[in-house]
């Protein structure tokens, strides 16, 4: 049935139940741990809220699946993360006709969500780019790694870097054009020369960096998309000898990069800062299930945004995740 | 031949009351469908590698057979082929990819594990370049959809389509095993190939039908988990898929030696690798012991097997004694 | 009688597997210097009684003593250590290895577990030339025919140094030279005060070689003879519990129409022979022939198996070529192969199953099995061949091989062939079931159907052949009729003495 | 025994010279040393495989052992414990998985794949539990990241750790083989396990060795590549990676029927899928296309030996035939 404003307040004395949400992930990997973290920090700030965190192992089926399993048992809330947003929409609205579901990381805005917590994938290659750009200002060659091009941010973000460094107009998100794979694009100063992909496997990722060191003698910068790229691009780097020769741009926070960041091996990463996914989505799951609509937007979008991080804003970054990271891994 | 699947029917009626009496919504019908629906569709999987695995052979396509095929029903709805012409394709397709690996394994003798193995490559491979690995959608084949992931209402409970395509499958693989001359041929051959080739058997020709159904059945789930999903992952649907029907099909009482297996039996340990999931979310265990907990109990429930089975054959032998006596 | 203790003591030995109690209360001595022969019906328990002697089973009860001390073998490697090696029954080489590697495998010299190349290739020759084997040590068991590979067996066994040599129907794949030569070196072995235990189905053999035959039935001793006592019928009566008449002994009648005519063909294995013969309707011919003469090779050709290269081949005077046993069995061809558990049966299958194997195909109805009439068939089978089975749901792999050998007819019987091939029809069959099949075998041709089978056991070939095909290195070097017949020139064509013939 | 590795061979010059034709920066020193360095990452877990494969058996439990190896060293540090000591138990503990599998294989009498298989989804999901999937690295064990992962300059040419343990695994491995009587014993019985038995080998001992030898150079890789990447993801470190190890083997002439295999043709196998690999990258391919292409080759590769032995064995029959003339 539909949750009812007052659930748990009609029953008189004791402490208020507490609401039982859901926090679905679109994978398992190190960045939704620290989402996960994010959930654990609302839920001992906020309380009256209890979140199980599912990473779906394998894909869509899995995903499915156990969202099938939550609305069995009745959970109050979900976010999910949508794994391909087109075409779960149908099987979204039926979640969402049974509980409260908003989205993180990645959006279903057909879907009867009912908000998106997440930030501009589009908006934040641009600034990749940008950072890219600082790294060398004379222009040069660079080239994008990534694990699977199949998934939407992974496509902003390359749009966005491509865009930005080819100088080209800003995109809306959500009508983002995306260029071919198989393409060189040349700009003035910039040359965006090739997508490697590695389909999540740690030593192809490795190995897909030091081809393009061999291959592209000028290569003047690595731009890593998914968090485990850039430490790969950094290894590959270092051991072929060229640290500070070959510039690294990265996404997300791997503990390598912020390294490299510190070291000044790597010009910098933007930090979609994941725990604010998971802040957010329970903070707006509760809020909604206590009755609270307003913090919904009218856009239905909240933005958390992203943070830019290099060797100026590091340390506080950095102690920030440390702090964020310690309370992710706490088992219950 | 006959082969007891007492052993996995107790296993799946212990998981399934335990599961009951732990978890208060395990028995509502929305679950129930759920769990009904995730198991006809692992179930045809099972079904399809349990005949290769009665010849003595080994699928470890099906995964990617299953990813190529959403993938390429996708791209056709894209490119504006007439989506029943493209189902027709696609099923015609996993035909000539089992035809392919049944041709490779009999007439050039190449081992089953090393072909389906490179066909697990090659299919992933070429899902990936075909789409230029997008996800993609089935949007406008409503018809198609409501066919391969409807439901069927019987008063509140809807009846999940997977389980009608189940019903043919198991049924036609049953008889079609049990009860026609191909069927015996499949497990005499399984059991001693050259012994039925002498008979007069066919043996290329029926192991080459053999991995044709499973290649067949591969398809078909293809399309089911493509519309179940509404959406295909080029690098990922599919994934790993091969070894949970291989599993089932194992825990249902196939030996990968040949010669043995039950479509009953497959049926039921698909449903218990999925009540599993089921079970382990419902009952909030972590998830990420998943996997420990479904690779234990398929171990332990083949290894109660095995030591039954001794068992019973002591007992047999201690019978005879007496009798002597 | 004798003061010293006998080599080899065994008292009240059983038995049980799965399903059978293989032994039960058997006692068995052997003494040093001398050739015991154990004989008994198939299933009887000589195999099982051998291989707790080399330590690959352990009894459930009794005792083994040696030189009157008690000892346990419980694995393969203590049975070696006391001196006891086995050939067994079945080929137990491992083909991808060379000869000398396994004449000495599980027994290599070595130094630390390093193996010593040289010497062991240099006494394996030494042991292949005791044999009559002249194959390089290096080449790969796998390609060595299955009677080559035999004695490869025997040249194992003699490459240990052992004080009792079992053998467990060491001749079943061979023919009458390499069994001489054989009997040449138990001899040998025999004047070194080596004790020799062996088995065999072919009594002439045991008459011939032994000091002392001991027999078992169902599993239980069941008397034993010594050397005077020693004769056919005194060995049958003790097996089977009954007499039997001396041999079977065919009765020919006057042949019909030309069933299979041959001309010219050529078999894959031996490309450049032509082979031509015929054989008649109810006729019952005969192919004689060293280890590796063809003989094999021609029935499987016959059958489709491997397709012939070249020639024709006329079935009631219709061409027909086989290229798979399908379209032999649809002519009117079948095949009681030699290889009896890889080729004849699907051992995991029952009575029923594997009777009506070939048959379901033309009773089917749209597919369907037709379950009465396969029911039928098997009934029919058992009842006309008389096989020894609990029912019908029994696995064939728990019979004995004389009633699986049976089976094998039965299933080809209920095609009604018009050709019969029987390859090494008694092959490991004791001397009950062999006369059946004999009987069998004139009822058939009898009824008008060509029989040809292939024999390496001369007293088999003499007594039921009408016409006997010699063959040599895969050409047919003779054609004797049944007035014609005799050991030695058979024995010549064999070898290819034409000079003598 | 004596294997032909001449096809294989000949197919890794092949796509070398072609690659260095197509590619000029293919024979930089960088290149070279990072082509050998994965190349002898991949032939160690190869050659772990092959051991099991030459007794007729399989393990797919590889890859989930390299992860779990690396999660578990992982977390050690992050412990506190002694590394070195970490090191010594961690390739204890896959010692005691190849043992445990041994047993299961021969004592309960279960099927290798089937053990392993469930072995896959179980280290696979302990891996994930204890780390509670967290990503990990190896912070403060230079001396192990040296000697793991570090290079021994030859002027200036840097030969990969991984190389100088592959060259003392496969020396070791092949003498084993080759020149032990336990090598002959385990290929006599991959080939003939009763007649192994009945010349007094204990099989089942050996059978058990053979696990342990795999699971041990397993874990001895996930050692490797936990210092190569320096990093590890419980869920995803090591996956696959048994199917290249197998693919390695069977391409470098080990027969899953067991009693065939080199240790040479191994390393040359491995080297050709790394080969590949590095080659789609610097020819620019797409990256898509990857896994069709290392299908195809190895399918290939396979196929053309298959009908090499053909053509050489009617060549050695005719031999033979005309010898005893
Ligand atoms: N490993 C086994 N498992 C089950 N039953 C067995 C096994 N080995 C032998 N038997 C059974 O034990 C009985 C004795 O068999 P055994 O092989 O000793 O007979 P045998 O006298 O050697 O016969 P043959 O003359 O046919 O070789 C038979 O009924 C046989 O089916
Ligand atoms: N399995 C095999 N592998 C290789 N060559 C074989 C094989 N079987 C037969 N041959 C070849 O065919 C020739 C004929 O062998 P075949 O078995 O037909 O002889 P045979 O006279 O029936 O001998 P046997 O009495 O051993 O059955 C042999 O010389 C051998 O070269
Ligand atoms: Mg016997
Ligand atoms: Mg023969």
């Amino acid at each position: 049935g539909k949750p009812s404003d007052g659930d748990g307040a009609t029953e008189g004395g004791g402490a208020k139940p507490k609401h039982k949400i859901a926090y679905v992930t679109n994978g398992i990997d190190p960045f939704w741990d620290l989402c996960a973290a994010g959930v654990k920090q609302a839920e001992n700030e906020l309380g009256g809220v209890e979140c199980e965190i599912h990473f779906p192992p394998k894909g869509l089926a899995d995903q499915k699946s156990i969202l099938e399993t939550l609305l069995t048992k009745g959970i109050k809330g979900i976010a999910v993360s949508p794994i391909d947003a087109d075409g779960q929409t149908k099987f979204l609205n039926e979640v969402a006709s049974e509980t409260v579901l908003i989205t993180h990381d990645a959006d279903a805005p057909k879907s009867n969500r009912q908000v998106y917590v997440g930030t501009d994938n589009y908006k934040a290659g641009r600034a990749l780019g940008q950072l890219v750009k600082e790294a060398i200002p004379d222009g040069g060659e660079v080239m994008i790694f990534v694990g699977r091009l199949e998934q939407l941010n992974a496509r902003q973000r390359r749009q966005g870097v491509i865009d930005e460094l080819l100088d080209r107009p800003h995109q809306v998100l959500g009508q983002v054009k995306f260029d071919e794979v198989a393409k060189v694009f040349k700009g003035d100063k910039y040359t965006v020369l090739d997508t490697r992909t590695d389909n999540f496997v740690m030593d192809t990722a490795k190995s897909n960096a030091e081809d393009a060191i061999t291959k592209h003698k000028d290569l003047a910068c690595m731009v890593g998309l998914f968090a485990y790229n850039p430490p790969r691009c950094l290894a590959a780097i270092r051991e072929a000898g060229k640290l500070g020769q070959i510039k690294v741009c990265g996404f997300d926070e791997d503990d390598d990069l912020l390294q490299a960041i510190k070291d000044g091996h790597a010009q910098g990463t933007i930090s979609q800062q994941p725990w604010k996914y998971g802040y957010n989505s329970v903070k707006v799951l509760k809020a909604i299930l206590d009755g609270d609509t307003s913090v919904i937007p009218a856009n239905k979008f909240i933005d958390v945004g992203f943070k830019v991080v290099t060797s100026k804003n590091i340390e506080a970054f950095w102690s920030e995740k440390r702090k964020m990271a310690a309370l992710g891994a706490k088992k219950d | 031949m006959k082969k007891n699947i007492l052993g996995i029917l107790g296993l799946f009626i212990f998981i399934f009351i335990f599961t009951a009496y732990y978890s208060e919504p395990f028995l509502s019908a929305y679950n129930m469908q759920n769990l009904i629906k995730w198991s006809s569709l692992y179930a045809i999987m099972g079904i399809g590698v349990a005949f290769v695995i009665i010849t003595g052979g080994i699928d470890l396509s099906i995964g990617s057979v299953i990813g190529l095929v959403a993938s390429l029903m996708a791209l056709a709805i894209k490119k504006g082929w007439d989506p029943n012409f493209a189902v027709v394709m696609l099923l015609g397709l996993s035909l000539g990819i089992g035809l392919i690996h049944g041709l490779l394994i009999t007439k050039v003798k190449l081992q089953p594990f090393v072909v389906t193995l490179c066909g697990l490559l090659v299919y992933r491979g070429i899902s990936r370049w075909m789409t230029d690995n997008q996800t993609m959608q089935y949007p406008g084949t409503d018809k198609l959809d409501s066919l391969f992931s409807g439901k069927v209402l019987m008063g509140s409970f809807g009846l999940p389509a997977p389980l009608f395509f189940l019903i043919v499958v198991a049924i036609l693989a049953a008889i079609f095993l049990n009860r026609t001359i191909w069927g015996r041929y499949l497990f005499a051959l399984g059991n001693n190939e050259d012994g039925a080739r002498y008979s007069g058997i066919e043996t290329d020709r029926l192991k080459i039908v053999a991995y044709v159904i499973c290649s067949f059945l591969a398809g078909l789930s293809g399309l089911l988990f493509a519309y179940e999903l509404d959406s295909v992952q080029p690098a990922q649907t599919g994934e790993f898929y091969e070894l949970y029907a291989i599993a089932a099909a194992v825990l249902g009482g196939c030996s990968l030696r040949g010669g043995q297996g039950t479509i009953l039996g497959v049926i039921i340990a698909a449903a218990v690798i999925r009540l599993l999931r089921n079970s382990i979310n419902l009952l909030g265990i972590s998830t990420h012991l998943e996997y420990a907990i479904i690779g234990m109990v398929i171990l332990c429930g083949v290894a109660a097997d095995e030591i039954i089975k001794r068992v019973m054959a002591r007992r047999r032998t201690a019978q005879v004694t007496t009798a002597r006596k | 009688m004798d003061a010293q203790p006998s080599l080899l003591k065994v008292t009240a030995i059983g038995k049980q597997f799965p399903g059978v109690q293989a032994l039960h209360n058997v006692d068995l001595t052997l003494n040093r210097g001398e050739v015991l022969s154990l004989v008994g019906e198939n299933g009887a328990g000589k195999s099982t009684m051998m291989k707790i002697l080399a330590g690959v089973h352990t009894p459930d009860a009794g005792t083994i003593e040696l030189d009157g001390k008690p000892i346990r073998a419980n694995s393969v490697r203590e049975a070696q250590a006391h001196g006891i090696a086995l050939i067994h029954q079945e080929l137990n080489l491992a083909g991808n290895l060379d000869i000398a590697a396994n004449i000495f495998l599980g027994n290599e010299p070595h130094k630390a577990g390093f193996i010593d190349r040289k010497d062991i290739h240099a006494q394996a020759s030494k042991h292949l030339k005791r044999v009559g084997l002249a194959f390089p040590t290096d080449t790969l068991v796998a390609d060595l025919t299955i009677g080559h590979q035999q004695l490869v067996e025997i040249a194992k066994a003699l490459s240990v140094d052992a004080r009792i040599i079992i053998m467990d129907e060491p001749t079943s794949s061979l023919a009458q030279k390499e069994t001489e030569n054989l009997f040449k070196v138990v001899n040998d072995l025999r004047s070194q005060g080596i004790s020799i235990i062996y088995i065999s189905h072919r009594l002439g053999e045991v008459i011939e070689l032994s000091d002392r035959v001991s027999v078992l039935r169902d599993g239980e001793n069941a008397g034993e003879l010594a050397r005077e006592e020693i004769s056919h019928d005194a060995m049958v009566k003790l097996m089977v519990g009954r007499d039997l008449s001396q041999f079977y002994q065919r009765n020919a009648t006057e042949p019909g129409e030309v069933v299979i005519e041959a001309n010219r063909l050529r078999t894959s294995a031996h490309p450049n022979r032509e082979l031509s013969f015929s054989v008649r309707q109810g006729e019952i011919v005969g192919i004689a022939g060293l280890v590796g003469a063809g003989r094999t090779e021609l029935l499987q050709t016959l059958f489709g198996i491997t397709p012939a290269v070249g020639g024709t081949l006329k079935l009631d005077g219709n061409k027909i070529l086989p290229r798979r046993p399908l379209e032999a069995i649809i002519a009117g061809i079948a095949l009681a192969p030699e290889d009896r558990k890889q080729h004849g049966l699907v051992s995991e299958m029952s009575v029923r199953e594997n009777s009506s194997l070939p048959r379901l195909r033309v009773d089917q109805k749209a597919g369907m099995i037709d379950f009465s009439a396969e029911t039928n068939v098997a009934n029919e089978a058992v009842e006309k061949m008389d096989i020894k089975t609990p029912h019908l749901e029994q696995v064939i792999q728990y019979l004995s091989g004389g009633n699986q050998q049976k089976v094998v007819l039965g299933k080809w019987l209920a095609m009604n062939p018009r050709l019969l091939l029987l390859d090494e029809p008694t092959r490991g069959i004791d001397v009950g079931s062999k006369q059946e099949i004999y009987k069998l075998m004139e009822e058939l041709a009898a009824s008008g159907v060509a029989i040809l089978f292939v024999s390496s056991e001369m007293e088999e070939v003499l007594g039921m052949a009408d016409r006997v095909l010699v063959m040599h290195e895969g050409a047919i070097t003779g054609e004797l009729d049944r007035n014609q017949l005799s050991e030695e020139t058979i024995m010549q064509l064999a070898t290819d003495n034409k000079a003598a013939a």
